[in-house]
């Protein structure tokens, strides 16, 4: 779909654990194809320290209703002035950014996810599942009690989770669950959002299985759109625009 | 209708907005959220000889009402700009402004040569004022003497129209204006970003890969407007006035404080469509105010 | 307990903290709002030989993240300040800095034969960077060779701390540091307000009275902090840093950065306390990061 | 009373005729003696374009609650962003700031207000009535809907209007009423508040018929405590302060 700026009405608010939001916001106009894994960029208006627009991965969308839902994690002064907002308010919003996971034809996924990398997964997994695949969730937190709307992800496809304390599913990291054995062989494709470390930790097991691999990175943004280069990564073809060129990258095209 | 050509010397182009080199890519990112062919002039990303690959991330960060960035110019290099970028966005502006930049003289000269049968490359922007590379760049931009060099050579190459653009990191920018007018430009440009640095407290680094950067946006509008005002004053060449215009209103600061064009730059980071926004935010303020020609307003400060 | 005393060159005073000059008017504004004793130093008013009025009305307007000022050093006179306003003020603080102002040197020089007998008055800040006057002022901060020459001057009959305030309109601050620092201060403040303008799109007129006027506040303080880290590296001598410090997160940037003392200046516009909470966020600071002395920051930037 | 920066709670705010709030304001600490013709100055907080404080007069204190009422116009940006706020809210506001009028004795007193600078006036009379005094008001406008809440005043003095549409009271500025003919000789004091323009024609009045007369000045402020030295007017005493040695002077003092 083409970029576009424009005023969308916030249509739902659901606050989650004190800290994060579940918005959904409507267009007046119709949506064309958005593409999972892409992004908005949020002009935050009445706060003076915020003065970029802040990015926020796609959720999930409702082409019947052109409305987007996303998740939002609050952290700063943006976030926070974001979060007063109400429904029936507008959000300025740039949207679709970004490229998005290509969604292949391989019959089994693994969706690797931690903190508020989860939100975009769900997406993709839709998509995967509207195409007759089998994606299946591995999160990973610290805790049990950084897990957000696990249930949003159960209903639709399988999910483990790990947790670093061991407060709930396979103690230690993703990259430590024992699905990595068990189903390697049958995985094809990895789709990856989180912490750096993490995707690189999960980027470094596709490329000795051989798995096809991508990522969302989670570079700082300021534009969205390609034109102030902050957002940069390394690859193999030089430092690209992340907001542009990615956010989703071939991990093997990273030069981490 | 109001008339909003203006001739910045020698150059008419149909509006007095465009864009500022460095923060709208090619034109081709922008495409989507404005018409490009209605902006005066599409100025493109800071040109060198060679391919730069720029400084390390982090190379931007927020400052109250303003941007720190440290970009460090890069590009693909003049012949990549020439062979490739150029077909794909010659039909994007009847002006097409390569910002030049080098460390040496010599580059400068070799990209303008390179720029030369660019038909609609109609003018070069020759950047004496990039604080983020570690040799030349800003340097040129802040002796007399060095800003004369630079144009001199420059001239000698380039028969189209030059436009010089200053730093602001300087005592006296009426100075320099008025070296490189000497040497033959046809207009200038200013201001280029202000030295500055952002720090992190908590962990005692410095926020940029490279400690300093340049400051651009609102923060930094009061100061460049004044010095538009002082060059305005001291030369006869068409000014380029930018820094911090986010909104027509600015603009017309600027125009009224001497500038014939201006440039949007960090505002475009903040709203893809500022350009045309300011265009036609402009045309609203002459329909206002009864100005049939937009040229009616420049320097036209009531003191 | 954290050791917040720092010495600024053979002054040692009991906070980094200073109010920064024409922002705290004589102390005596903010006694309602905060112990002023706690602080480490109060710098007052600009003060010159004869009394002035100022500048007319309007002289003040606020800009992105900033104030934008013409005051033009109202004051009554250096006689007025040391037969009626220090005995009212001595009691105020341990170090009552005096800001002092000319247009000529000799004035300069008088100011301070005046002020010398004035126990409290353990330091003078000599300003060569008020863009607000005329004559003198920032033409002495903009060339080093006038620079030396006030501090040459004035070094000979003020034999207690004198401290040299410069002006960020140069193109290499750390020159004129130096230059300032040959002749003898024994410290060095930084920065005074950047050269600039606001204009009234509406009205096409300047807002201030004396069109253009010096930026200060939030909106500087990334410049200013490029500035103190500069001079930090050229200078042996202390630097009192200043431009846009809100809180103690912004003093810390500067203290990493090199500053030996910072001083609040267009924060007590906003919050008239602005000066003690530093001190008490400076403190915190200390504690959660486990600095036992402030002074271990002075310049302690990881880079 | 000491000066002071404090958090107040909003505890009432009661929006009239669409572009005019009337705040109540509370302290958690007991108030000193607040002279009328002092006023606060607010931090507004949530307005990026709004930087230095905004002032407002104090339209009325109730000392039992330790709260102060007053009147604002919302005219830009930081009044528009303080009038989102709501009642259990803060705002920053440093005061009580200036020297206020000075109630004197005068039997008969005349206060003459214009726009917002009716707000204080209110204030003036309540004074004046206490005392046992009998103040009268007089209030302009360019037109009859830009009064505002004279029923209010109606009710504790005497209130004659001026429209210069002639749509309310007597057609003309408040120096044509025919008060000035018909009282003069009785007036023995006049408070106003209001434009420039009206402050300084009713001081000439003044002056002609030897009444004492305040003003309340309507500078720019930006500090509010006298150190920025801003909002200055020239008097006999050369530039001063208004935030500090006024807002109210003698008009004899004035260089206007
Ligand atoms: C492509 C992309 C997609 C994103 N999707 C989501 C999402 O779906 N949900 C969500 O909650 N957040 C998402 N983020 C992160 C989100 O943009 C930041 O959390 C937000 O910008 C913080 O704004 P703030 O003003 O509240 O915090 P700030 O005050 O700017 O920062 C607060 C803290 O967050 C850190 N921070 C700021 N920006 C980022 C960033 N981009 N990445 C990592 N740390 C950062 C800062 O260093 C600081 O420590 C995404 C980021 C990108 C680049
Ligand atoms: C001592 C004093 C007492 C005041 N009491 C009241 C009061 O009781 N109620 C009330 O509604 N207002 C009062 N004001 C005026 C009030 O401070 C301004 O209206 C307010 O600051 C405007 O803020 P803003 O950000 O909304 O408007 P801005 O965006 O700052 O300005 C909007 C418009 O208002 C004009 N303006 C701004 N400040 C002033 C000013 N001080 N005087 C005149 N014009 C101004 C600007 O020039 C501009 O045209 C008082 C002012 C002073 C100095
Ligand atoms: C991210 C970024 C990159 C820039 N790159 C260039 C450049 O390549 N060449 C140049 O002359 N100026 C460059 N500039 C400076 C702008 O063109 C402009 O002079 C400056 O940002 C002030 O205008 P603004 O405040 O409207 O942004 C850059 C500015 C930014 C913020
Ligand atoms: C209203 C005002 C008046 C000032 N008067 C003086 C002065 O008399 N002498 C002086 O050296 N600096 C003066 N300054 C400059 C400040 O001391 C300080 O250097 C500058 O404002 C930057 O610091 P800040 O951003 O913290 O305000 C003045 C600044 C302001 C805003
Ligand atoms: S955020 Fe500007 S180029 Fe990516
Ligand atoms: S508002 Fe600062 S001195 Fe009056």
């Amino acid at each position: 779909m083409q970029k576009r700026v424009e005023e969308l009405t916030i249509i739902d608010k659901q606050v989650i654990r004190n800290d994060y939001i579940c918005w959904e916001i409507q267009s007046d106009k119709v949506f064309d194809k958005i593409v999972p894994g892409q992004f908005i960029n949020i002009h935050v208006k009445d706060s003076p320290g915020t003065f970029a627009r802040r990015p926020f991965s796609i959720h999930t969308i409702d082409y019947h209703h052109n409305s987007i839902q996303f998740m939002m994690k609050v952290v700063g002064d943006g976030t926070k002035a974001l979060s007063k907002l109400e429904i029936g308010d507008k959000m300025d919003v740039v949207y679709p950014l970004g490229n998005g996971f290509s969604i292949s034809d391989e019959e089994e996924s693994l969706l690797v996810g931690g903190g508020y990398g989860v939100a975009p997964l769900y997406h993709v997994a839709q998509e995967l599942i509207a195409k007759g695949k089998k994606p299946c969730f591995l999160f990973g937190a610290r805790t049990q009690n950084n897990f957000i709307l696990l249930d949003r992800f159960k209903n639709i496809a399988e999910l483990f989770i790990t947790t670093e304390d061991g407060s709930a599913g396979h103690k230690g990291l993703v990259t430590d669950h024992p699905i990595w054995k068990e189903r390697i062989a049958s995985i094809k494709k990895i789709y990856s959002c989180g912490p750096e470390s993490m995707m690189e930790a999960v980027a470094h097991i596709a490329e000795k299985n051989n798995i096809l691999c991508e990522a969302s990175l989670d570079q700082v943004m300021c534009c969205g759109v390609g034109v102030c280069l902050s957002c940069i990564k390394n690859t193999i073809r030089g430092n690209e625009a992340t907001c542009l060129h990615g956010p989703v990258f071939n991990t093997n095209d990273i030069v981490w | 209708m109001v008339d909003l050509s203006v001739d910045i010397g020698g150059l008419i182009i149909k509006t007095p907005v465009m864009t500022a080199s460095g923060t709208c890519g090619y034109g081709e990112e922008l495409v989507d959220f404005m018409n490009i062919p209605d902006l005066g002039a599409l100025v493109v990303k800071g040109t060198t000889l060679e391919p730069r690959q720029g400084n390390d991330y982090p190379r931007m960060t927020e400052t109250a009402s303003g941007l720190l960035n440290s970009i460090g110019l890069q590009n693909k290099g003049v012949h990549y700009f020439h062979d490739e970028l150029y077909p794909r966005i010659e039909h994007l502006n009847d002006h097409i402004i390569v910002n030049v930049s080098g460390s040496r003289i010599e580059d400068y000269v070799s990209v303008c040569e390179i720029l030369s049968d660019l038909t609609k490359c109609t003018a070069v922007e020759v950047n004496i004022s990039c604080p983020n590379i570690k040799e030349g760049g800003i340097a040129f931009g802040t002796s007399c003497s060095e800003a004369a060099k630079v144009t001199k050579e420059v001239r000698k190459v380039w028969k189209k129209h030059m436009m010089v653009k200053l730093s602001p990191n300087v005592t006296h920018i009426a100075e320099i204006a008025k070296a490189v007018e000497d040497e033959g430009a046809d207009s200038v440009s200013l201001v280029n970003t202000f030295l500055a640095m952002a720090i992190d407290a908590q962990s005692r680094k410095p926020i940029l890969s490279t400690i300093t950067g340049g400051l651009s946006g609102p923060a930094i509008k009061p100061i460049a407007l004044n010095m538009v005002w002082q060059v305005y004053q001291a030369v006869k060449i068409p000014v380029i006035g930018m820094g911090g215009i986010m909104n027509a209103k600015d603009a017309i600061e600027f125009i009224l404080a001497g500038a014939t064009a201006i440039q949007v730059g960090t505002a475009t980071f903040i709203d893809p469509a500022s350009c045309i926004k300011v265009i036609r935010g402009i045309e609203e303020y002459c329909n206002e105010q009864g100005v049939k020609n937009v040229r009616e307003l420049i320097g036209g400060l009531i003191i």
